[in-house]
């Protein structure tokens, strides 16, 4: 043992110091770290050069070591009675998974249970679940399930709290159901009355904005679609030579970005995706003022934006290219961290309010709550057809429990699940600019207690806010079609979404 | 006769009478059927029952919301033939085959004959030549839609500094310049494979024809069109067809840069396919227009053989 | 009557010019591989060799290193024992397996139906050569969900050995094609005097016509070796542990942001094996790329 | 050693018939030379000898034995080819082993033959060579190692010189002959060279569209020949013909061909009125310089250094007459041909066959 463990740790940690307060060099700091041995890690990846915007692990403690006892002994004793057993995930690489993918061998350490992640894109995530539920082929135990398709997959899922109840061997103590954010459980993981899996991830629309460029223009925080749509436009005006556009957009032709976009252009402009008799009501007055307020927008965005999607707004954000924008919360760790060029200088704010005035859910159709924070949320949803169902529901369990969960969000500083979470010590302690911040998790909260909107709830909502409405949308954006003419655009698209959901029957 | 060697070379020989059957003959190596086999097993147990049930597939009407597929023969190929986005795929499948063609054949000519030399170096320029083609296609996408980047790519900003292209335009986000810059990935990572074949082409050629004309006072130039294109005529038909078959299935570069987009400018028929397959989940229409891609794939470039009379 | 100095000077600057634009995109994605993101995504200018070149991505996607070590390491961090998702050292193992075994076994099937088809007379010969051609003809699409039924029941899903057999399959229909070419360029008289000289037929493959067309063999393995390595669609819906390099790539595309350190980085690793087959048999890759159309 | 008998055989590819029931027998330790213009099938019949083609009907005898359906390896035959078929990645001495190690043949011995084979061929120096080391005609006579060291009871040669130079092939026609009488195996040779099927042959077999036309010693077709076929092939320069009618004159017969008097000799059996083919070698047309004979304008002289090829316009026929006379003659001039009477050949013109006994 020639470098003794003690030692390296040591230097290490002094060597990260000393970087971080900016004493030495990136290039000193890395050839440290690779005397170390340990050449470049999470660490050196996290001070160094990142481009996801959550991936500021720090150091915190393993994860399992704030497992209350309860909970590990029956990891150990019930999860241990399958030993073995080989477990399947499939999900997008959205920032909890992909830390669960990190920590999951804590879970084999505990039972025994070996588990597979399987990280794919969005879609393709969509394909191979539906081809699995088609064949009822059991290839899956678990489902990332995106809130949009969970009226799909509904059927195939097993009830959690169901089984939790009616299976109390199986059932991990203090689990606490009641824990979960009420919203998310009602606006994510139910249908139809059934609770098709457990809410995993919420990323949801706040405001963000560039503190310094508002302060340096006199603009006030906007607070409505019409101030955004202002002071968007004056900061173009004023900072356009320097590169910097009023507001970046997800506008990707085709994707389910420019969808969510859109979404909420319409119902903060009071419209909605649908009416309550199962018609298309995009084409109304007020969906096509969101629809205009939209197009309206890409005249101040990099042009980029129409080939943007989530990732290339959060690279027009991150590299100081964008003032305003309306999006993701879950951006927001990345903007503060430490090879973003915009370090501290963003902010989050409440999302739009809309002056016209929302409209109500009986108002609109298949579910749909129109309101001012759109979010993209899944839900881990445990098959109805796995083989080894109940190893996979221990996983579940413990993936879902409120200190793995507390450490997913202190691991990425994205929004947690759990009201608990919210009110972690741990987690407050890192509200303030530093790399994996969760200092917009107010906002965050607010957002989703109080104006958290969701899309409807439909079987064909999968194919068509990926496919048929992003696809006619991007005609018009990039000028394909339709000639500029929003209501063109939007009288096309309920003819074909019409269509379908006559053709489907529903 | 005292060098005459005594041999005998007897044995029964193997009997060989047409149109019996004989099992014995028809396992033996005599017979084409033991060649045959690995390759028609492979194709048997992996290639024909997948095409029978995407036809199968394609029979049937898909229910979004029970999943249910019945039986319902006419449903997909009636709906394919109402399809705008069908039809405006079949000409994008075309356009992007035809320019793609065209312009790897030229390039690959043009190139072929720049780098056919024996002078040294020239090993060395036609080897790194080949690079491209050992990319895998999506990530080729990937490094075309990062250099195409409308705000940060190279190429774009080089394009823009150069003032050749507005930044108000992005290639990839724009609908009538999107199949160019997809076309641009197709064009570096294949006109290699179309600089090999010409430059076997033209290393084949004989020396004399050329000497003739140029005795009879051709140019370089009257001999490159009267000559080397008549004599090459056979196996750019040949390169034409194998790349056209690719072309024409082409996926990879358009799900990673475009996926289709924007809007549909880009979406060719297989990649029209795909959205109805990953996005929809609707098997059997993503089957059907995959099998029409198929069909038009087979006879066009039946069609092509008959006309250019390509052989192999 | 050779050409002025003149002139060949700027055919040789053409020809480095017209080699060297197609070698920038590599140059590129090579050099991205050594940057931060910073110098990647750079609002104002686009960078070259202004920044600080790091290595992290390589170690990460080739070396496995990761978040989690680094809890090991430092002793008392979150994460320990987690795999990098980043990690593709077993994807690199895997990817050439399939692609090795896929090509032997293609280049084994292709040969032999090549040599009859070549040699051999029988009826429907054509047809059959037609049909064998066909099968590549056929979009990797509308074979996606059968394949992954029948695959799930024979119990090939998510197996190397399945990967290699459909790998085969999308593979093998360019071999005969390749092959019957080089085995036509044999005359047929090799074959009628070994067969005088008391060879089976399985002999005057084996130990004549075989090693005649060696070249052509590896020019075939070569194409079938890379078009495994760079398979993508049904590579990715036929596994989900095992991942093959061009699907492992296509996973760093995330929903908060595209890992372009990561991507560039394997991407470029992935070049290597197959570009070394390739400079190995440029030549008679060349020659097996006509086809045989040459021959009159 | 062997006698080889082709009895009736035919063969049809599809609904052609391209060997229409060809009987031949040659005797063992004969040369003989299949002869005729290409697609007249003479490969093919050598082929079907081989095995390497099935013959649709008759029978194949070697050395005693129908081999109708006995495989190639099991005839006791050994074939040299135009291409001379060598297996270019072996050397030499494996070239010419490799039949040997195919039956197993202790190392020792197969040596043993091939140096024997390589001493007769004057290939020692090179059995360490590879195929593409050689020129063409060692390449031939590697080819031709290969098939004596097996010791074949019947050798097959197909076209085995056509890809050689004039020089070399007047020499390997030399070698190929020495070889036959130093083996003395049963040669069959094909070729369409009729110099080759001359020098060569003890029998020649003339074919022509898969029918024989006439078997005979190289003299004996080249003297008389069966019929207008077979004189026409054979002879260089051409048989002069002349297309006339049996007249009688002066009380001896005569060929009455264009307006010009053709002499007969007093013993042929013709009838005037008779419609024939008149024909005369050049060699046998001789210009004469006393007056007498045909009269007939010069239009070529060729001197070919032993003798003179005269190309001449008679009665709008051009003939040609050879001699070694050393004439002085001009395009134009007169000159006068004499037929050697016992030269004549006279053939029916329905039926093309020689009427001269």
């Amino acid at each position: 043992m020639g470098f003794k463990q003690y030692d390296k740790q040591t230097f290490i940690a002094d060597s990260a110091a000393a970087f971080a307060s900016r004493r030495i060099t990136k290039r000193e700091f890395l050839r440290r770290m690779g005397l170390a041995g340990i050449g470049f890690s999470a660490f050196s990846m996290a001070m160094l050069g990142n481009t996801r915007p959550f991936r500021n692990p720090g150091l915190v403690s393993r994860a399992n070591a704030a497992l209350p006892d309860d909970q590990v002994k029956f990891l150990k004793e019930v999860g241990g009675q399958f030993k073995g057993a080989r477990i399947r995930y499939t999900s997008e690489a959205t920032p909890p998974t992909v830390v669960l993918n990190q920590i999951k061998n804590e879970f084999t350490d505990l039972t025994g249970i070996e588990v597979e992640v399987e990280i794919v894109p969005l879609e393709q995530v969509l394909a191979k679940a539906t081809q699995d539920v088609q064949g009822q082929l059991g290839t899956y135990d678990l489902y990332y399930l995106d809130q949009s398709w969970v009226a799909t997959f509904a059927p195939d899922c097993v009830d959690p709290v169901e089984l939790y109840n009616s299976n109390p061997d199986l059932a991990m103590p203090g689990f606490d159901w009641d824990d979960f954010s009420e919203p998310l459980v009602e606006g994510l993981a139910r249908y139809n009355g059934k609770l098709v899996g457990v809410p995993f991830d919420i990323p949801i629309f706040v405001l963000m904005y560039r503190k310094d460029l508002l302060e340096k223009h006199g603009i006030a925080v906007p607070t409505n679609y019409e101030e955004f749509t202002k002071a968007a436009h004056a900061i173009y005006d004023a900072e356009k030579a320097n590169g910097v556009f009023g507001t970046g957009l997800q506008a990707k032709s085709g994707h389910y970005s420019l969808e969510c976009d859109w979404t909420q252009a319409v119902w903060g402009h009071g419209g909605s995706i649908f009416r309550p008799d199962k018609t298309f009501a995009g084409n109304d007055e007020q969906g096509i003022k969101g629809l205009e307020w939209y197009q309206d927008l890409l005249t101040v965005a990099p042009p980029n934006s129409t080939a943007a999607t989530w990732d290339g707004q959060f690279q027009m954000m991150q590299s100081g290219q964008v003032a305003l924008v309306q999006s993701w919360d879950e951006f927001f760790p990345g903007l503060d961290a430490d090879d973003s060029k915009v370090k501290g200088l963003w902010e989050p704010a409440k999302p739009l309010q809309s002056s016209v005035g929302l409209r109500s859910v009986s108002e609109a159709g298949f579910g749909e709550i129109p309101n001012l924070g759109h979010q993209g949320g899944s839900i881990m949803g445990l098959s109805a057809y796995s083989k080894n169902q109940e190893a996979a529901w221990i996983f579940m369990q413990w993936a879902c429990s409120k200190e793995i969960m507390t450490q997913c969000t202190l691991a990425g500083g994205f929004a947690p699940m759990r009201e608990s979470s919210f009110a972690d010590e741990r987690v407050k302690a890192k509200a303030k600019v530093m790399p994996g911040t969760t200092r917009h998790l107010d906002i965050v909260k607010w957002t989703i207690d109080n104006v958290m909107a969701s899309e409807p709830d439909m079987p064909l909502w999968a194919g068509l806010s990926t496919n048929e409405i992003p696809t006619e949308l991007g005609k018009l954006l990039t000028g394909q079609a339709y000639g500029g003419s929003a209501k063109a655009c939007m009288d096309a698209v309920a003819k074909i979404v019409d269509s379908k959901v006559k053709e489907a029957e529903l | 006769m005292a060098e005459r060697m005594e041999i005998s070379i007897a044995g029964d020989g193997s009997m060989r009478r047409p149109g019996r059957l004989n099992l014995r003959h028809i396992l033996s190596s005599e017979h084409p059927l033991p060649w045959l086999f690995p390759v028609t097993a492979v194709l048997i147990a992996f290639g024909v029952y997948p095409l029978l049930y995407a036809l199968w597939l394609s029979l049937h009407k898909r229910n979004p919301v029970t999943r249910l597929s019945v039986f319902d023969p006419d449903w997909n190929w009636v709906k394919i033939l109402g399809d705008e986005r069908v039809w405006n795929a079949i000409g994008n499948t075309y356009l992007y085959t035809g320019i793609a063609i065209f312009v790897e054949l030229v390039l690959g000519l043009a190139i072929a004959l720049l780098l056919d030399s024996d002078r040294k170096g020239y090993g060395v320029l036609r080897a790194l030549m080949t690079l491209p083609l050992v990319v895998p296609p999506a990530v080729t996408g990937m490094m075309f839609l990062l250099m195409l980047d409308g705000s940060f790519g190279v190429l774009s900003r080089t394009l823009y500094a150069l003032g050749l292209w507005s930044p108000a335009y992005p290639i990839l986000a724009t609908s009538s310049t999107a199949l160019f810059g997809i076309l641009l990935a197709d064009i570096w990572q294949w006109t290699p494979f179309m600089v090999l074949i010409m430059m076997a082409g033209l290393r084949a050629l004989p020396k004399e024809p050329f000497e003739a004309a140029a005795i009879d006072g051709a140019s370089a130039t009257q001999a490159f069109f009267r000559l080397t294109l008549p004599m090459l005529s056979r196996i750019i038909a040949l390169a034409v067809l194998i790349r056209g078959v690719d072309l024409f299935r082409i996926y990879d570069y358009i799900k990673v840069m475009t996926e289709g987009g924007p809007g549909t400018a880009t979406e060719t028929l297989t990649a029209y396919a795909g959205t109805i397959y990953f996005k929809n989940a609707d098997f059997p229409y993503a089957s059907t227009i995959a099998l029409l891609t198929l069909i038009l794939l087979l006879i066009t470039s039946a069609m092509f053989i008959k006309i250019f009379k390509v052989r192999f | 009557m050779s050409p002025s100095l003149a002139k060949r000077l700027l055919r040789d600057l053409t020809a480095i010019i017209v080699v060297g634009i197609f070698m920038f995109p590599l140059f590129w994605w090579g050099l991205t591989s050594f940057k931060p993101t910073s110098a990647i995504f750079n609002k104002d200018e686009v960078v070259f060799f202004d920044f600080e070149p790091t290595l992290v991505n390589y170690e990460v996607v080739l070396l496995g290193k990761s978040r989690a070590e680094l809890a090991i390491e430092s002793g008392n961090t979150f994460g320990v024992g987690g795999a990098s998702s980043y990690d593709s050292r077993q994807t690199i193992i895997d990817s050439i397996i399939v692609a090795v075994c896929s090509t032997a076994l293609t280049v084994f099937a292709g040969v032999t139906a090549a040599y009859a088809l070549s040699r051999m007379k029988f009826r429907g010969r054509q047809g059959y050569l037609n049909w064998i051609l066909s099968q590549r003809f056929v979009p990797p699409i509308a074979i996606i969900v059968p394949v992954v039924f029948m695959f799930h029941f024979l119990g090939l899903r998510d197996t190397l050995l399945g990967l290699i057999f459909i790998h085969t399959l999308i593979n093998v229909p360019l071999a005969v094609l390749l092959m019957k070419s080089f085995f036509d360029d044999v005359p047929v008289e090799i074959d009628e005097a070994a067969m005088l000289d008391g060879a089976t037929r399985f002999q005057i493959f084996r130990k004549v016509v075989l090693p005649m067309v060696t070249g052509g063999v590896a020019a075939t393995a070569v194409l079938c070796f890379i078009f495994s390595w760079t398979e993508f669609l049904l590579s990715l819906f036929l596994t989900s542990s095992i991942r093959t390099l061009p699907v492992k790539i296509s996973t760093f595309v995330t929903s908060t942001g595209s890992e372009w350190g990561f991507i560039s980085a394997l991407g470029t690793s992935a070049i290597v094996p197959s570009f070394i087959f390739i400079l190995l048999v440029q030549k008679q890759l060349v020659r097996g790329l006509t086809l045989g159309s040459l021959k009159e | 050693m062997a006698a080889v008998t082709v009895r009736n055989v035919t063969k049809s590819f599809g609904d052609l018939q391209v060997i229409h029931g060809i009987d031949l027998g040659i005797e063992d330790g004969r040369f003989v030379v299949l002869l005729g213009p290409s697609g007249c099938g003479k490969s093919t019949l050598l082929r079907m000898v081989a095995g390497l083609e099935q013959i649709s009907s008759g029978e194949i005898v070697i050395g005693g034995r129908v081999v109708n359906d006995l495989h190639p390896k099991d005839r006791d035959i050994a074939m040299v080819f135009q291409n001379y078929a060598l297996y270019a990645h072996m050397s030499v001495f494996d070239n010419m082993a490799f039949s040997m190690q195919l039956k197993k043949m202790p190392q020792a011995e197969s040596k043993k033959r091939v140096e024997w084979a390589a001493s007769i061929l004057d290939l020692t120096p090179y059995l360490g060579r590879y195929p593409r080391q050689l020129s063409g005609g060692q390449r031939q006579r590697v080819a031709m190692g290969r098939a004596i060291v097996r010791d074949p009871a019947v050798f097959l040669f197909d076209e085995p010189l056509s890809n050689l130079d004039a020089k070399l092939r007047v020499q390997m026609r030399t070698e190929i002959k020495a070889l036959h009488q130093r083996l003395s195996t049963t040669t069959i040779y094909v070729t369409h060279d009729q110099i080759e099927a001359m020098t060569m042959a003890d029998v020649i077999v003339i074919l022509k569209d898969g029918r024989i036309e006439q078997i005979g010693g190289p003299l004996a077709v080249y003297d008389r020949p069966a019929n207008l076929f077979v004189a026409e092939f054979i002879g260089s320069p051409g048989i002069n013909l002349m297309r006339g009618e049996v007249a009688a004159e002066n009380g001896a017969p005569v060929v009455k061909a264009g307006g010009i008097t053709l002499p007969l000799p007093q013993k042929v059996a013709v009838n005037p009125g008779q419609k024939v083919v008149y024909g005369i070698r050049p060699e046998h047309l001789r210009p004469s310089g006393n007056g007498v004979g045909i009269g007939a304008k010069v239009m070529v002289v060729e001197p070919t250094g032993a003798e003179i090829h005269i190309y001449a316009d008679l009665a709008g026929k051009e003939v040609c007459a050879v001699t070694q006379d050393r004439l002085q003659l001009d395009t134009g001039d007169e000159v006068r041909l004499v037929p050697m009477l016992d030269r004549v050949h006279l053939f029916d013109q329905a039926t093309g066959k020689a009427l001269v006994a």
